[in-house]
């Protein structure tokens, strides 16, 4: 679960992460009355999943309580990336003498956390590690060690900081900085994160650490551990996916008009490819998983058609563990009575798939064909949605 | 020989008393395996599948010699029946379990590694060595032994590229499958090394996917390491960035981890890749014939 | 440092740990006011740093408020295994169905903590071990993992308890003794301890699971982390071990009347098993370390020589880092200005031993004799211990 | 060869800029060490003794191929500088610091043996072959090069049996200060099996001392696995039970860990007791000589 930056600077401030002082606001209203608590200037920020909001304009520093309001509108009517905005961030301003990055990220290739830190921070760090890669501290985090004071050390030399330089309170900045790592990690480590990110981590004119941006990503599979958590995550958006995976069907929304459906990640991701390789796209990634029960697929197909952009649907099952005719006998069950208007093309192989290809015979569904195999499944289907028999009025593309 | 197992792996499985794991115990069974026994905290003395029921894996290891223990068990105790296994001296882990957090996985292989105890999944469907020896869930009809080895990130994708082979006559040494979350056990680069010195496997099958860079990893191993004919498949080239296609590990990040890439990396690396599943077969009878006769 | 029974319970207590209401007591009167407070029966027990206090006598279960008072004046009274007894501990008592016992420590074989546990409590686990090793559990809990849930199992699993046995609030027992497991776990890792025992850790005969007796060692090497703990230590007793230490010394209290100086535990140790070899009796067992300044020699001496039980002094050195000349001059200082009215016999060997045999010499300091080995050194302090010419009046074997 | 280290060793001063860490750094190259590189965090770019200073080990180590690491850090920081050492890829960590906690020690053990980095201390002199490399503090004067292996509980007690050893002429192929504590890296065993591996040691002294059960299963190890003679000595037959003998380890609990006790395992095992550390000479003598006559 990707938090948004206001959620996550409440969990950076929890675990003793510097952050500034900041409001939450819905409306140009309530980022002005934000704006006058804090005391301007202020930023106001988009509150977006998505990278790239700066170059998009969706974080305005505003001197005035009406640049405030006007900015507010502004962001709050835009898309970024495709994502839209539901509310700004109003924060506190700082004046900025370096951007540092610094993040903990859970790596495959480790099999475990790895500390990323550089001392040029504010800008795409994919594009740091691609240009000058020595600027980049990459170190592995031993999981069951937990983080190293060496490795703080690390990352406070790279960082480079004029030994002198302190915050308004005394404390070197090298010691705030080292405290920043300790609590990000103690912060990723008790919160089940696999991402926890500040792009930038900035050090002010006045000596201080600061957490400018925040980037925490929850790992879905342990909410059960956060129940706070948890409870904003079940309390999210009610999109398709959503709705998909409440039913336990894993699925991701495409460009195409073709629906798939099948059983397994990997066999539906080869689906969508051999359909691109036969001139036709897919409107959806669907996994129906291991389940061959009616309800299931009848949950599928309505995700997968309530776009209304679908102009053929393909079936691919190859029965592992799974028999075809069960899930042969849940089409016929869901297709019989729904109102699916859309050429279906059904390919089963592999246990029990003779038994299901006559279970699908016998029911006669009328635009229901069986494919004799993938590769025929993928012409038909394509076939389908390319021709004008199909429903080419609902075809978008 | 075969890798990781076979006729004398002696196989225990954890969770043995629930649905899942009796019902897996018994497909194992018929699929030729060597079940020896089961465990199940509080329900020691029963029998399931003719296999003595123990509470503890440890005792379970004293009394029948199991080297291989399969998991049935809910993602939140997984991590502590993989430690169990792992400290009772089980040599091969193998874990169906989907769902597992990525904090425990990453004890949980960091410390298997010290126990110099190897572990197949999670998030898969195990492993089998076809008449010999099921380790898993895979659906054993499918397979028939033989002379190559396959290792994959998808279990249906498995199951079809396998059939595949089967219908063509090419029969398998071991399958793999190594599970799609991103914190696994024994993956190409492992596999790869088993097979190249297993004198039953002459040719081997990468089924790889979207995310990571496993898939680079292995082309650059099998270029400097492998002397056996190699050929891939790749799923998920239309998968769009960000998204997470099914498998936990499966997300294209950022510019990383694309399907396009993958399979780049090994055709540089002289594996040929299919285009589809099906197309595994000509690819990989192309290699062998011209190994035999050169 | 070991904890006395009370001081661990508040530990435990603080760890969630259960154990029963009790109030210390320094005198029958205190102890009859805190049995009014708990209610009677009462046990009222000796606050000792020792085992084999209930067969001393030194338990005592109380019916009334009179033998409340002379129970504790009776404790007080005491000395069990050499250790006096300043406080009792006044507590609550309960109706024992069983007695268990559980303890985690450190082992040396292990590298680690270990875990043990056994069916059979409230007696001398040395000696369960011995008669029937098959009733421990023995389980190494890994450094780095912590303790797993399936050594948790694997101890209730041992208890054998009856599945259906619960407290009064319905807690099942088997889940409450898991949890004093857990709890204990925490408690030993959390604060450093080397040894925490629970013995007996009963189940009373209303289904709870209660912690009776607490065996509490902390590491003093991790007291800096222990800020509460540390305080205690440093405000503990004021005996000659106390005062070696506050000057940098080993120091051990022997029986014998030979007092010993040296540098390097094993070398000591060894000069203590020469003395007794040649029938002599060593009266303490003091490291200097590798210390050659005149303060630490001082202190040395002051701490050995206390006692008034010492008719011989044997000073051995072997200068390794150390130099035995910087060392002579240092006994030299010392003993030129000190009251010191024993025989005293140095033996200097290794790194500048002829220099340092020099400074002695030409000190010409009266009873101090300069032996030419180990050997001959232990030969001379025996004789001069067992001589007339010792002052042996203050000796008292 | 001799064992652990040897004039091939490259070693490097944790804490150089201390004062401990310059003065033995000296000591150390005065006896023949290979001194490559110091590391002080905050110290970088200085030289000490000739050797440059870094900030951290793991850029040492690249600089500078460092494969030894001697630590002189206080109590507190060993910890971390030993986590350190092992993760930038030393072999050998030697720590001299007394006062370590336990659990910090057992951390540090579990995590280098997974390393594969071998641990001498702590709260111990360290090691030295002699003429060769001293990683440590112990008084290079002392020693001379020869045929007997040597391990001990025991700094000063080790000084006192070797300077019997050099003075009547046999000299010491390696000699290891185990270190005082209870939780401590390579002990009577490893080094057994090292010094039988080692064609130069043709005799091992083992210096054992109360507390622990070492010397019995080095007792045992000896019976099975050694064929090189070993005598051995033993402190503390007149240690209290309860009272810690200086060295955190030393420590007779209940009625285990006696001299007594250790002294009848070693001697079941055929090893010779010498009742003093003088006697260590005669007796390893006697054995050499039944030894070359046979």
């Amino acid at each position: 679960m990707d938090l948004l930056e206001h959620r996550g600077k409440s969990l950076f401030a929890g675990a003793g992460l510097p952050v500034l002082a900041s409001r939450l606001a819905l409306s140009p209203e309530e980022a002005q009355a934000a704006a006058g608590e804090l005391g301007l200037p202020v930023v106001v920020k988009a509150q977006a999943k998505t990278g790239g909001r700066g170059k998009a304009g969706g974080i305005r520093v505003c001197a005035t309580e009406v640049e405030v309001a006007s900015a507010t509108a502004d962001i709050l009517a835009m898309t970024i990336r495709g994502h839209g905005v539901s509310c700004v961030l109003v924060e506190e301003a700082v004046e900025i003498a370096r951007e540092l990055y610094l993040a903990i990220s859970s790596s495959r290739a480790q099999r475990g956390p790895l500390l990323i830190f550089s001392a040029e921070g504010g800008v795409d760090i994919e594009e740091v590690a691609r240009r000058h890669p020595a600027a980049l501290v990459r170190t592995p985090v031993d999981p069951l060690l937990g983080l190293c004071d060496y490795q703080v050390r690390d990352v406070v030399a790279a960082a480079a900081l004029d030994p002198e330089l302190a915050g308004p309170d005394g404390t070197p900045a090298k010691q705030s900085l080292g405290g920043v790592v300790r609590s990000l990690w103690r912060l990723y480590r008790d919160s089940d994160a696999t991402l926890c990110e500040i792009n930038p981590l900035v050090i002010t004119t006045f000596g201080e650490v600061v957490c400018l941006d925040s980037k925490v990503t929850i790992d879905d599979n342990a909410l059960y551990r956060h129940a706070e958590l948890k409870a904003e995550s079940d309390a999210g958006a009610e999109d398709r996916e959503a709705r998909a995976r409440k039913a336990g069907l894993a699925f991701v929304a495409l460009d195409g008009d073709i629906g798939v459906l099948g059983n397994g990640a990997g066999l539906v991701m080869s689906i969508i490819d051999q359909i691109a390789a036969a001139g036709g796209s897919a409107a959806d990634f669907c996994d129906l998983g291991g389940g061959a029960r009616a309800e299931v697929v009848a949950a599928a197909l309505d995700v997968i058609l309530s776009t209304g952009t679908v102009s053929a649907l393909l079936v691919s099952i190859f029965g592992g563990i799974t028999r075809c005719d069960e899930v042969a006998r849940g089409l016929v069950q869901v297709l019989g009575q729904s109102s699916v208007d859309v050429p279906v093309v059904v390919r089963l192989d592999g246990n029990a798939a003779f038994e299901g290809r006559a279970v699908l015979a016998e029911a006669r569904l009328p635009g229901l064909t069986v494919a004799a195999s993938a590769a025929e499944a993928v012409r038909l289907a394509v076939a389908a949605a390319a021709s004008p028999a199909g429903p080419d009025t609902r075809r978008e593309d | 020989m075969a890798i990781l197992i076979d006729e004398h792996s002696r196989v225990l499985v954890q969770g043995i008393t629930g649905r899942e794991g009796a019902l897996h115990a018994a497909r194992m069974r018929a699929a030729g395996t060597d079940l020896v026994a089961g465990v199940s905290p509080g329900k020691g003395g029963q029998t399931v599948e003719g296999a003595p029921v123990f509470d503890a894996v440890a005792p379970a290891v004293a009394a029948t010699g199991a080297d291989v223990a399969v998991l049935f068990v809910p993602a939140r105790f997984a991590r502590d029946a993989m430690l169990e296994a792992a400290d009772a001296g089980i040599r091969l882990v193998v874990c169906v379990t989907e769902g597992i957090p990525v904090r425990d996985m990453a004890e949980v292989t960091a410390h298997l590694s010290r126990r110099g105890c190897a572990l197949v999944g999670p998030n898969g469907p195990g492993l089998i060595t076809p008449r010999r020896c099921s380790a898993g869930i895979m659906p054993a009809d499918v397979f028939a032994p033989g002379a190559v080895g396959l290792i994959s990130r998808s279990g249906t994708l498995t199951y079809e590229v396998v059939h595949e082979l089967t219908q063509a006559g090419i029969g398998q040494s071991t399958v793999v499958g190594m599970g799609g979350d991103p914190i696994h056990g024994v993956g190409f680069l492992e596999c790869l090394e088993l097979f190249e010195a297993d004198d039953e496997t002459e040719a081997v099958v990468l089924i790889g996917e979207i995310g990571g860079n496993d898939e680079e990893r292995a082309a650059e191993y099998v270029r400097e390491h492998v002397s056996r004919p190699v050929v891939a498949y790749i799923a998920g080239f239309g998968a769009p960035p960000g998204k997470r296609m099914g498998h936990a590990g499966a997300i294209v990040e950022g510019s990383s981890g694309t399907a396009a890439e993958k399979k780049a990396a090994l055709e540089a690396a002289g594996i040929p890749v299919a285009s589809a599943p099906a197309d595994v077969v000509p690819l990989l009878q192309a290699q062998l014939e011209t190994r035999r006769s050169s």
